[in-house]
């Protein structure tokens, strides 16, 4: 096993927050967030689950996609500007897969969303492994692990006074090739693991579609969207052009896309105004199976990553593991 | 977004409006033309794709392509004023500049259609992405069995292309039936719904193809009368609509269970959405 | 009989002689969370539970309930309950009269089991027993609903102190610069993701104003300058009409103070106009004529 | 000296025939008031004062009927609610007072207009540009500030780790 000390890594820290964006989690009055940091002080080393995934980073919450300038009859349509450098450190397994569950999407599934990928290919992805599972982690039941590498480009795990560190692709390797490595005897210690049951198979929730008890579900559902907008892999979004100042005799727009959610009442109506999803039951259907069923049919992975925010943040909760459960022990 | 060649498919291409002509109320007919220049070409299409259609400064939105490729290099666009960006392009006047995104979907499948008898039941401004199918046949109205159109609409003023009646219903082994919900002084056509149309025209399932579109509530009566009739879900093609974003098969607006209307439709047949056609009502 | 049988009890009786044909109450979920439970039948009842963990303001689901508007999964149409029965607070209840006074709906379809309360802990719905109380129930003197057609448990003969609003006068007392960093900063973390507003029993609008699809009033980017127009905006809009039950900064998932605003403004028009939202069933006096003093010249 | 932006509301029954009368009275007015004729100050509905300060105004002054003179009776009444609150929570929100007023002028009080806008405007000067509007990322200000806030709902079921 190779390790690095913690003086060396915040000093590397310290190197590559000078040279491109570094994302870490940091500690803000109510939480931790991924945020940018300047230095490796910055970085909130004993932080649990951050409050949002770091999708935000790749799939910013709103974004221009073009810039539209009309002068008389002409129109100019200007792209937006491509990505920069950055580097994502501390990422938890969960919220890495996450990030591998949108590049289905948005890169593995032609056509390419340009946007997404020029900035995922912009960003390296530097885990930390957890060394145990949060109160409502359930990554083991989507086959993660605490301490999973397999979606990092490095994973570094905590030994006290030094890291274990892991170059998982050829550009992690290319990141950590300078770091002052030190070849240790033994292995990393596994994370504590918990096996949490409930989650039930894509066929399970299939068969589920016209169980009674979505109605019931809904009836509690507030129909916010938080549970979206806290998932790592929730990607749905609304296209919109904004005005935007202009000089005189000129109209300029942009195109904007933003964040939004199959949890709110109107997002399915149709242009005749009819609404197939009015109920918030068939929304949160909708919701769950897309996770375990619709979206593994378009681009491959469950889109569930069990980081278990949902679970907390749910402010009626609606607990996804209890759901499934129930309709589980249905099915058999 | 970029296609394999590089193109950003949520990038319009620019295109001018050549005619914008009142087809009925606050329905018009928009032509397209993409502007010259160093832009690509607006690639061949074929019955059942749809594009987007942007305002500019107010938005786009997905509409059926109406024309085909095969009658010109004019896109067209049957459009019903409803909400913000209908009523940015029904503003256009002529030579206005707009932005066209596709061919986006997927097609009827024209060529499994050949030979075969064919029902094409259009509700309102639902009969727009019905129309090239309609072109298609009456320019190879010999690779076709007979066809059989059912057009429906809530009011006279609101049917759709109606100068195209006479020479659709001139073609050889073709029909024509007419119906609105609410008749006007003029009318001298079948009065009641598109389903007591479809029971008084009673249409033989046999070897025969049936294509609807329109609104929601039209498309599930008429799809469970055809399957009482003894169309198996095989024969029943419906197009579907959804107020999508992208058309790209990202944006998660359009989906219907594990189906998007955008990328795996919008035609689709009985026998793959028929389960969800509940949900989608 | 404990305050949950009692409770228990009384939604039984009214579901079982049909004088309601839905039960809003609380109930323990997984991890011994509480949360709402809604229940049509009267076998249904004895998972209703009442303790310091019921923070949740039920009347939220009164207007859906009332309005057909449930949460139905498939095409047929389910008749809305006549008449909801609905487990209730002081400060909850308080909420009752504010969409009374709104027209929501009439008292006639709700019967509302008024829980004498003695505040709710923090942490709550998922508090540890020895928490303290919330710090808006610390600031609370109401003990017995003022909307009830049956009260359940004692209310206290004497009343504690209620202490004043350390937070609000914190805020208030800051320098308008630091006030306006410190509200930025607040506004920054928001996603739009309307926990709040969803929460919110008196943000019952069909559509939003601040998601009208025309983007006048505020654009959809989730971007500072929208957020806080938002905020400010609802914060508005709940003037004279906010009891104070703080559902949205419960619910919040990025911790922002809303309540706060809220609070600025239910202050402002008490002293402006003497008016607490929801004591009696009247509207906010925001949305009125001035009064005669008032409109002398 | 800074020359403040400023979005006049003017109702058009009474003060914007007010700033018609100033006019033809020769009086002098500060240019800096951009006029926007509603048809009362009932309609000017306190999104869009919010609007007008998002998109760059430095201070926003609504001028209606006299109470008593609305030309809809009430409408002035609702401005006279609305506006006040509005005001509170601006301030709340770190809005320097002086940026937004509300006051009542007839058509004929063409005096009084040029008053009120000259002193609207001469407050504004001293304060300087409006720092409210916001052109990308708000600076992230860590709330370093004694207060105890709302824990975010999403931390509290995290891993204690690493």
């Amino acid at each position: 096993m190779k390790t690095l000390s913690r003086e060396n890594l915040n000093l590397w820290l310290d190197g590559l927050a000078a040279q491109h964006a570094l994302i870490a989690p940091h500690l803000e009055a109510p939480g931790v967030f991924y945020r940018p940091v300047q230095r490796a002080q910055e970085i909130a080393w004993e932080a649990g689950r951050p409050v949002l995934p770091a999708k935000e980073f790749l799939f910013p919450p709103s974004e221009r996609l073009l810039k539209v300038e009309k002068r008389g009859p002409d129109v100019r349509l200007e792209a937006s500007p491509s990505a920069a450098p950055q580097v994502i450190f501390g990422l938890r397994p969960c919220d890495a897969r996450g990030i591998r569950v949108l590049d289905t999407a948005f890169v593995d599934t032609p056509p390419i969303d340009s946007r997404y990928a020029s900035r995922r290919e912009n960003t390296l992805l530097v885990g930390l492994a957890c060394r145990s599972m949060g109160a409502s982690c359930f990554c083991t039941a989507v086959g993660l692990a605490p301490d999973d590498p397999r979606d990092m480009d490095v994973m570094f795990s905590d030994r006290g006074a030094t890291l274990a560190v892991q170059a998982l692709t050829p550009r992690g390797e290319a990141l950590i090739a300078n770091l002052p490595l030190v070849e240790e005897l033994g292995e990393v210690e596994p994370a504590s693991r918990r096996e949490v049951g409930g989650l039930p198979t894509a066929e399970a929730w299939k068969e589920s579609y016209s169980d009674a008890r979505w109605a019931k579900h809904g009836e509690r559902c507030l129909s916010c969207r938080l549970c979206a907008y806290v998932c790592p892999t929730c990607r749905c979004y609304d296209v919109r052009d904004e005005a935007l100042p202009s000089p005189p005799g000129e109209a300029h727009f942009e195109r904007l896309r933003a964040w939004d959610s199959c949890m709110r009442e109107g997002y399915r109506l149709t242009a005749g105004g009819h609404n197939p999803r009015a109920a918030s039951g068939s929304r949160l259907r909708n919701r769950l199976l897309c996770k375990f069923v619709y979206y593994p049919h378009q681009y491959g992975p469950a889109a569930c990553t069990g980081c278990g925010r949902c679970l907390d943040a749910c402010p009626v909760n609606l607990d996804l593991l209890e759901i499934g459960g129930a309709l589980q022990e249905a099915a058999q | 977004m970029s296609t394999a060649d590089g193109a950003d498919p949520m990038y319009p291409l620019l295109g001018r409006l050549v005619s914008s002509r009142d087809m009925g109320r606050e329905i018009k007919l928009l032509g397209v033309k993409l502007l010259n220049g160093t832009q690509p070409r607006f690639p061949a299409y074929a019955p059942g794709q749809f594009a987007f259609l942007s305002a500019f400064g107010i938005g786009e939105a997905p509409f059926g392509l109406a024309s085909t490729t095969e009658r010109g290099e004019v896109l067209e666009f049957a459009v019903q004023r409803l909400g913000s960006v209908t009523t940015g392009l029904h503003e256009l006047a002529e030579g206005d500049a707009l932005g066209v995104r596709g061919p986006l979907g997927n097609t009827f499948p024209m060529e499994a259609f050949q030979h075969k008898n064919l029902l094409v039941l259009g509700g309102g401004i639902g009969g727009a992405p019905l129309r090239p199918v309609i072109h298609s046949v009456l320019d190879h109205r010999q690779d076709y069995g007979q066809l059989t159109i059912l057009w429906a609409a809530r009011h006279p003023s609101l049917l759709i292309f109606r100068d195209e009646y006479e020479s659709w219903r001139a073609a050889p082994h073709t029909e024509l039936h007419l119906t609105v919900d609410e008749a006007d002084a003029a009318w001298d056509h079948h009065v009641g719904l598109m389903t007591d149309l479809v029971r008084q025209v009673a249409p033989s399932a046999a070897n025969t193809v049936a294509i609807t579109c329109g609104p929601p509530i039209m498309i599930y009566h008429v799809d469970k009368l055809l399957s009482e009739l003894g169309f198996a879900p095989e024969q029943r093609y419906v197009t579907l609509e959804a107020r999508m974003h992208c058309g790209l098969g990202k944006c998660g607006r359009c989906n219907m269970g594990e189906l998007l209307v955008c990328r795996d439709g919008p035609v689709f047949s009985m026998a793959q959405v028929g389960n969800f056609l509940e949900s989608y009502l | 009989m404990s305050i949950s049988e009692a409770m228990q009890s009384a939604a039984r009786d009214v579901l079982a002689s049909g004088q309601v044909q839905r039960v809003i109450g609380y109930e323990t979920g997984p991890h011994g969370r509480v949360r709402p439970a809604i229940i049509d039948r009267p076998e249904e009842a004895e998972r209703l539970v009442w303790s310091a963990d019921c923070t949740h303001n039920l009347t939220v689901y009164l207007h859906r309930a009332l309005n057909g508007e449930n949460g139905r999964a498939s095409r047929e149409a389910v008749a809305p309950p006549a008449r909801v029965a609905i487990v209730v607070k002081p400060c909850d209840s308080r909420a009752i009269n504010v969409l009374l006074a709104e027209h929501q709906f009439s008292r006639e379809q709700v019967f509302a089991i008024g829980m004498a309360c003695e505040g709710m802990r923090q942490g709550a719905p998922a508090s540890a027993p020895e928490a303290t109380l919330q710090a808006r129930c610390l600031r609370c003197r109401e003990r017995v609903p003022v909307v009830h057609d049956v009260l359940l448990g004692e209310p206290p003969s004497a009343l504690p102190e209620a202490l004043p609003d350390e937070a609000l006068a914190h805020v208030r007392d800051l320098p308008p610069a630091e006030r306006a960093a410190f509200w930025l900063s607040q506004f920054d973390r928001c996603i739009r993701c309307y926990a709040c507003r969803q929460a919110c029993p008196m943000c019952n609008c069909p559509t939003c104003l601040f998601e009208q699809e025309d983007a006048l009033w505020v654009g959809m980017r989730i971007a500072p300058s929208e957020k806080r127009t938002f905020h400010l905006g609802r914060a508005l809009h709940l003037a004279g009409r906010c009891v104070g039950c703080n559902e949205c900064e419960r619910v919040c998932p990025m911790g922002i103070p809303i309540g706060l605003l809220n609070r600025h403004l239910a202050e402002t028009v008490e002293s402006l106009y003497g008016h607490r939202a929801g004591m009696q069933p009247v509207l906010s006096p925001v949305t009125g004529m001035l009064s005669a003093e008032e409109s002398a010249p | 000296m800074y020359e403040p932006k400023v979005i006049g509301f003017l109702c058009t029954w009474c003060s914007y025939t007010g700033a018609d009368s100033a006019g033809t009275s020769r009086l002098k007015t500060p240019w800096n008031l951009r006029a926007v004729r509603v048809p009362c100050s009932g309609r000017v509905a306190p999104e869009l004062i919010l609007r007008a300060f998002d998109q760059g105004a430095d201070g926003v002054l609504v001028l209606g009927c006299h109470i008593g003179e609305c030309h809809y009776d009430s409408g002035n009444h609702r401005a006279a609610k609305r506006i006040p609150l509005l005001l509170s929570i601006l301030e709340f929100a770190g809005m320097q007072p002086e940026r937004l007023r509300l006051d009542w002028v007839s058509a004929s009080e063409g005096d009084r207009y040029a008053r009120i806008v000259s002193e609207f405007v001469d407050a504004l000067r001293p304060l300087g540009p409006n720092t409210w509007r916001i052109n990308g990322a708000a600076p992230r200000a860590d709330a370093a500030i004694g207060m105890p806030l709302p824990a975010a709902s999403g931390l509290s079921g995290g891993a204690p780790c690493p």
